[in-house]
């Protein structure tokens, strides 16, 4: 049943004024509250000239931090706040150091049966000779990925702030930077011929080499980078971009960390459902040994050699 | 014993997100929007089918990272409340992420787009191992991913304000990162262990024996006053305003809403998981939490009853909730956690919702952020007037919504308390009066017609109908719906809550 | 040997204070590179080096010439003090 | 805690004099290049005092050598993995707080912290 109700009607209703108060066509107050509609203020030009100058004025003055004293008192207050937080920082630290257990000695409460277990059988169970390499990249393994992502997000966090569209940078000569580069110095061409090849082959040694001695992916890939920003110093970014790109890097650190979460993957779901993982460890102290974690360096090693080098380009000149 | 299949969700939740970062860097700004919603609507699907089997078998479990067991390998652990807070951290990021993201494409440079996404996808990934994790030095690492993708979703449209919120918000944090991680080496030279389970039983050990209690506290004290830094309790939140009043408004939603969360949350499981509350309790550090507690509550409120800038408005809010969820803390009673955990939930509720319709507020009205210029606002942009309103109805702690149950709770854990009762309540009573005075202020000015003021201003002005944006209009449903939920039917999440705290210890 | 590590703990101590006193940013630096260079020497002698090698690569090395970097870029190495004036003309006169 | 203690420490306790010195460099200096050294600063001391738990005088590397593989002769291999790990997040910090920092000198032309501010406040974008 529906009645009809003339327009007259239904402007009385409830719903028709909360509709209109909803839409802001009519104002519930209008009528019932008395209300003056606010006079037009015509300012003059110099009136609007001289408020806009002491606006001015106003603005330099509270943010004249010399003679601001209201400023400068919280500043002193900060400063003196600052200083009583640091001192009795130092305080605290001294009073909690100076009853902890003595260092190096072997029954500290750190020298546990954790650390035991992996002296004693990290090289059985993780194939790695360098028992910390096996810690990082087996026992522990999950930190490591995350160690990784964090190399790779200040990466990008650094291509936010500094890259800039190709267009953009030509405009002005500060922006590219090649200006600044040795264009041809013979001594420095020389020297870098000479000794990035050995840089390089030293970084992939240490990566290679990160389960049988002190090294790793981490360490060597940072080498790695230090050879090719040596190479980039030398020859000028025109050389280095026959064969590294910002989509070169783009690539290399997509399927390094691809690689790496795959391979965790396989390794945390079996270990976690005490399913046998079926890379074999190989004997330890061959290079083609200890299972997941040689992959797992050459992985870190790309990564961080790239992201060595994508700082300096871009910190250099902002884009590839 | 082996898992069933949904016991490998957390895993696979977490290496998901792990894994969509970089696949949004070689993806274009387009696709990587595609890979980052549905990375975050599957994470959130996989923490609900998680949660029901974890209240289905009504306990929680530990689930190896790796094939070595407890004390040498990682591990994380799976309990209701852990898998809720996923689950709730996952709806609230996807919800501001569309109903930012018409302003986001906007803002952000095309070519960059695609880096947003994977700050985002990195921070769900840190949120959900902090959330998960049973091992104190894997939450370190993700403790500092998750800054430094903060730090990127701060500065992500880069104008002088963000350049410098963002420096401010590094500085800060860094201080609080170095604090929390010499806590940790303290823990770990007193106990030799990471694990947070075994810590816990090393530490209880040694406070039977009464050795090496200077130390112990030493550790406690840093690691609590690091992460009360990197949360922006109220001495350190000088970063804040201007870090969530200037970045875009989805960086703003998720930073007020779940990034200091994070650290909180990490805090609860540090007093529960690893020293153990009873000793916590019986230190001074939560009193200390107590004071600073209450300070920013009152500081909070005062300085966003001075705003003008309403994005700078709720952004000390934020300050101010953050000071309420330090109070229950210093309470020191499990009544006290319980109720800041709920807060935790309704201010990540509400104060997405208020950032997003904010924005919605600004772009009827020339982009402005003004409250000045905002006059009228709530009848040129309907949806986002009403969505402002029932934001700032539930901060306010009106019955019906969330704001009103936490604050019910903080009350009933205060009267148990006798020392902190009425200081307590009165901090209660004297912020929700300043939290009337700001919010009604503002739902007044943008509900009073726009006649008052000249025409000249109103250039700019235009009308957004709900059709305009249609996806922002569903996410203001949603919003709402999750406000009335937690603020109707409080009663099996408080539940859910206090069974998950229950298994923590 | 004991001595040895005494004197380099030491020499750290006077590098960090003289960090925080430098008033020129290049010296600062180059205080900070010779830090991290003892450091290296430390882990060798606490027998890590594995962390020898990650900070000489590191801290010596890349940080070190990221900060270098930074300091030409902010126009701080070739004059004393930051002089804005200076500097307009500088760019100025490369443009 | 007694003096004698400290003394017995004092390694340890020079390790938290540096990270104090690092930490108010982090919080009082006004430049900002100083204040990235001070982190870095503060970051070393941590790892030392990590790794001088692990040392264990008269033990060696934790290397495997000559296929001995006793508690005896080796070092704590644990805070070595952990410096590892904490030296890659400082080194990631460093460069982001350093592109911060050539950002906001391009924009503003100085490294104070405090002029910066100002500058903001009193000029919006």
């Amino acid at each position: 049943m529906s009645r009809k109700v003339s327009e007259k009607e239904y402007e009385k209703t409830l719903t028709f004024r909360l509709r209109q108060w909803l839409s802001g066509a009519k104002d519930p107050f209008l009528d019932t509250v008395e209300m003056k509609p606010q006079q037009q203020i015509r300012e003059s030009e110099e009136v609007i000239r001289e408020h806009e100058l002491q606006h001015q004025r106003i603005v330099e003055h509270s943010y004249d931090v010399e003679h601001n004293a209201q400023v400068r008192l919280f500043r002193k207050f900060y400063k003196l706040f600052s200083v009583i937080f640091c001192l009795c920082l130092v305080f605290i630290l001294l009073v909690g150091v100076s009853s902890l257990p003595q260092y190096g000695h072997e029954e500290n409460p750190v020298n546990n049966e954790v650390s035991a277990r992996y002296i004693e059988r990290g090289l059985q169970e993780t194939g790695a000779i360098n028992i910390v390499t096996g810690m990082i990249l087996d026992y522990r393994a999950f930190d490591t990925l995350g160690e990784s992502h964090v190399l790779f997000l200040a990466t990008c966090t650094v291509l936010i702030l500094m890259r800039r569209d190709k267009k953009k940078y030509q405009e002005t000569a500060e922006h590219n930077d090649r200006i600044y580069e040795p264009k041809n110095d013979v001594i420095l061409q020389t020297t870098a011929r000479v000794l990035v090849p050995f840089i390089e082959l030293f970084g992939i040694y240490v990566i290679l080499g990160g389960h049988l001695g002190p090294g790793g992916g981490f360490s060597g890939g940072a080498i790695c980078g230090a050879g090719l920003i040596l190479y980039l110093n030398a020859f000028g970014f025109a050389k280095t971009e026959r064969f590294f790109t910002g989509k070169t890097y783009k690539c290399m650190c997509f399927g390094a960390l691809a690689c790496y979460s795959l391979a965790k993957t396989y390794s945390f779901y079996t270990g976690a459902n005490h399913i046998e993982s079926v890379i074999p460890l190989g004997t330890p102290g061959a290079i083609l040994s200890s299972g997941l974690i040689l992959i797992l360096d050459i992985c870190v090693g790309l990564v961080v050699s790239g992201t060595m080098y994508t700082f300096y380009v871009m910190f250099r000149k902002g884009g590839y | 014993m082996t898992h069933d299949f949904v016991q490998n969700f957390p895993l696979f939740c977490i290496i998901l997100t792990l894994f969509s970062g970089p696949c949004c860097m070689i993806l274009r700004g387009r696709w990587a929007r595609y890979v980052n919603l549905g990375v975050i609507s599957a994470v959130g699907v996989m923490s609900l089918f998680v949660l029901l089997d974890v209240c289905a078998r009504g306990g929680s479990y530990v689930y190896m990272m790796g094939h070595f067991p407890a004390p040498w390998g990682n591990e994380i652990r799976v309990g209701p409340l852990e898998a809720f807070m996923a689950l709730f951290f996952c709806i609230i990021m996807l919800l501001s992420m569309i109903g930012g993201a018409p302003q986001r494409l906007r803002k952000i440079e095309a070519s960059k787009e695609n880096l947003y996404y994977v700050m985002v996808n990195l921070l769900l990934s840190s949120l959900l191992a902090l959330i998960y994790t049973n091992d104190l030095f894997t939450a370190y690492v993700f403790v500092e991913i998750n800054t430094i993708s903060a730090c990127g979703m701060i500065m992500i449209c880069q104008n002088g304000h963000t350049l410098e919120a963002a420096t401010r918000y590094m500085i800060m944090s860094l201080l609080g990162s170095g604090l929390l991680l010499l806590g940790i080496c303290f823990l770990y030279g007193l106990t030799g262990h990471l694990l947070m389970s075994n810590i816990k039983e090393a530490v209880a050990q040694l406070v039977a024996a009464g050795t090496y209690h200077a130390p112990l506290m030493v550790a406690v004290g840093l690691m609590c006053v690091g992460l009360a830094i990197k949360s922006a309790l109220f001495p350190f939140h000088s970063w804040l305003p201007d870090a969530y009043g200037y970045s875009t408004v989805s960086s703003a939603a998720i930073l007020s809403s779940l990034v200091s969360k994070g650290y909180i949350f990490l805090l609860i499981k540090i007093f529960y998981r690893v020293i153990g509350f009873d000793i916590i309790c019986n230190s001074k550090i939560i009193n200390i939490f107590f004071v600073f507690g209450i300070a920013g509550m009152m500081f909070g409120s005062i300085s966003a009853a001075r705003e003008t800038n309403i994005r700078r408005m709720i952004a000390f809010s934020s300050v101010a909730q953050i000071g309420y969820i330090y109070m229950g803390f210093g309470l020191g009673t499990g009544m006290g956690v319980l109720a800041s955990i709920y807060h935790i939930l309704s201010h990540a509720a509400t104060k997405s919702l208020l950032f997003v319709s904010a924005a919605g507020l600004s772009e009827s009205s020339a982009d402005s952020r003004e409250l000045a210029d905002l006059t009228g606002a709530g009848y040129r942009n309907a949806s986002a007037g009403m969505a402002f309103t029932v934001g700032a109805l539930s901060m306010v702690g009106f019955p019906l919504f969330s704001g009103f149950i936490s604050k019910i709770l903080f009350a009933q854990a205060a009267v148990n308390q006798s020392g902190k009762m009425l200081p307590t309540l009165i901090a209660l009573a004297l912020s929700t009066i300043l939290n009337v005075i700001y919010f009604m202020r503002a739902v007044i000015v943008i509900y009073t017609p726009l006649r008052s003021i000249p025409a000249e201003r109103r250039e700019g002005y235009r009308r957004i109908r709900m059709s305009t944006y249609p996806q922002i209009t569903v996410v203001f449903g949603c919003f709402v719906l999750l406000n009335l939920v937690l603020g109707l039917m409080s009663q099996p999440i408080v539940e859910l809550c206090a069974r998950g705290l229950g298994m923590f210890g | 040997m004991e001595l040895f590590f005494d004197l380099l703990l030491v020499f750290l101590l006077v590098c960090t204070i003289a960090v925080s006193l430098s008033k020129n940013l290049l010296n600062s630096i180059i205080i900070y590179m010779s830090f991290s260079l003892v450091m290296s020497v430390i882990w060798i002698l606490l027998e890590s080096p594995d962390l020898a090698i990650t900070e000489a690569a590191v801290g010596a090395g890349v940080t070190s010439i990221l900060f270098i970097i930074t300091l030409k870029k902010i126009h701080a190495i070739l004059k004393n003090e930051s002089d804005p004036d200076h500097e307009e003309t500088k760019e100025e006169h490369h443009e | 805690m007694s003096v004698g203690n400290l003394s017995a420490n004092y390694q340890e306790a020079i390790a938290m004099i540096m990270f104090a010195i690092g930490f108010s460099n982090l919080l009082l200096q006004k430049n900002l290049i100083k204040k990235i050294i001070g982190f870095n600063i503060m970051d070393s001391s941590v790892y030392l005092f990590l790794a001088l738990k692990g040392y264990i005088a008269g033990h060696h590397a934790a290397i495997v050598t000559d296929g001995v593989q006793s508690v005896d002769a080796y070092i704590n291999p644990i805070p070595s993995g952990l410096v590892l790990t904490g030296i890659v997040v400082s080194v990631s910090v460093t460069a982001l707080m350093l592109s911060l920092t050539i950002r906001l000198y391009s924009r503003y032309h100085t490294l104070d912290l405090d002029r910066i501010t100002t500058e903001v406040k009193k000029g919006g974008f």
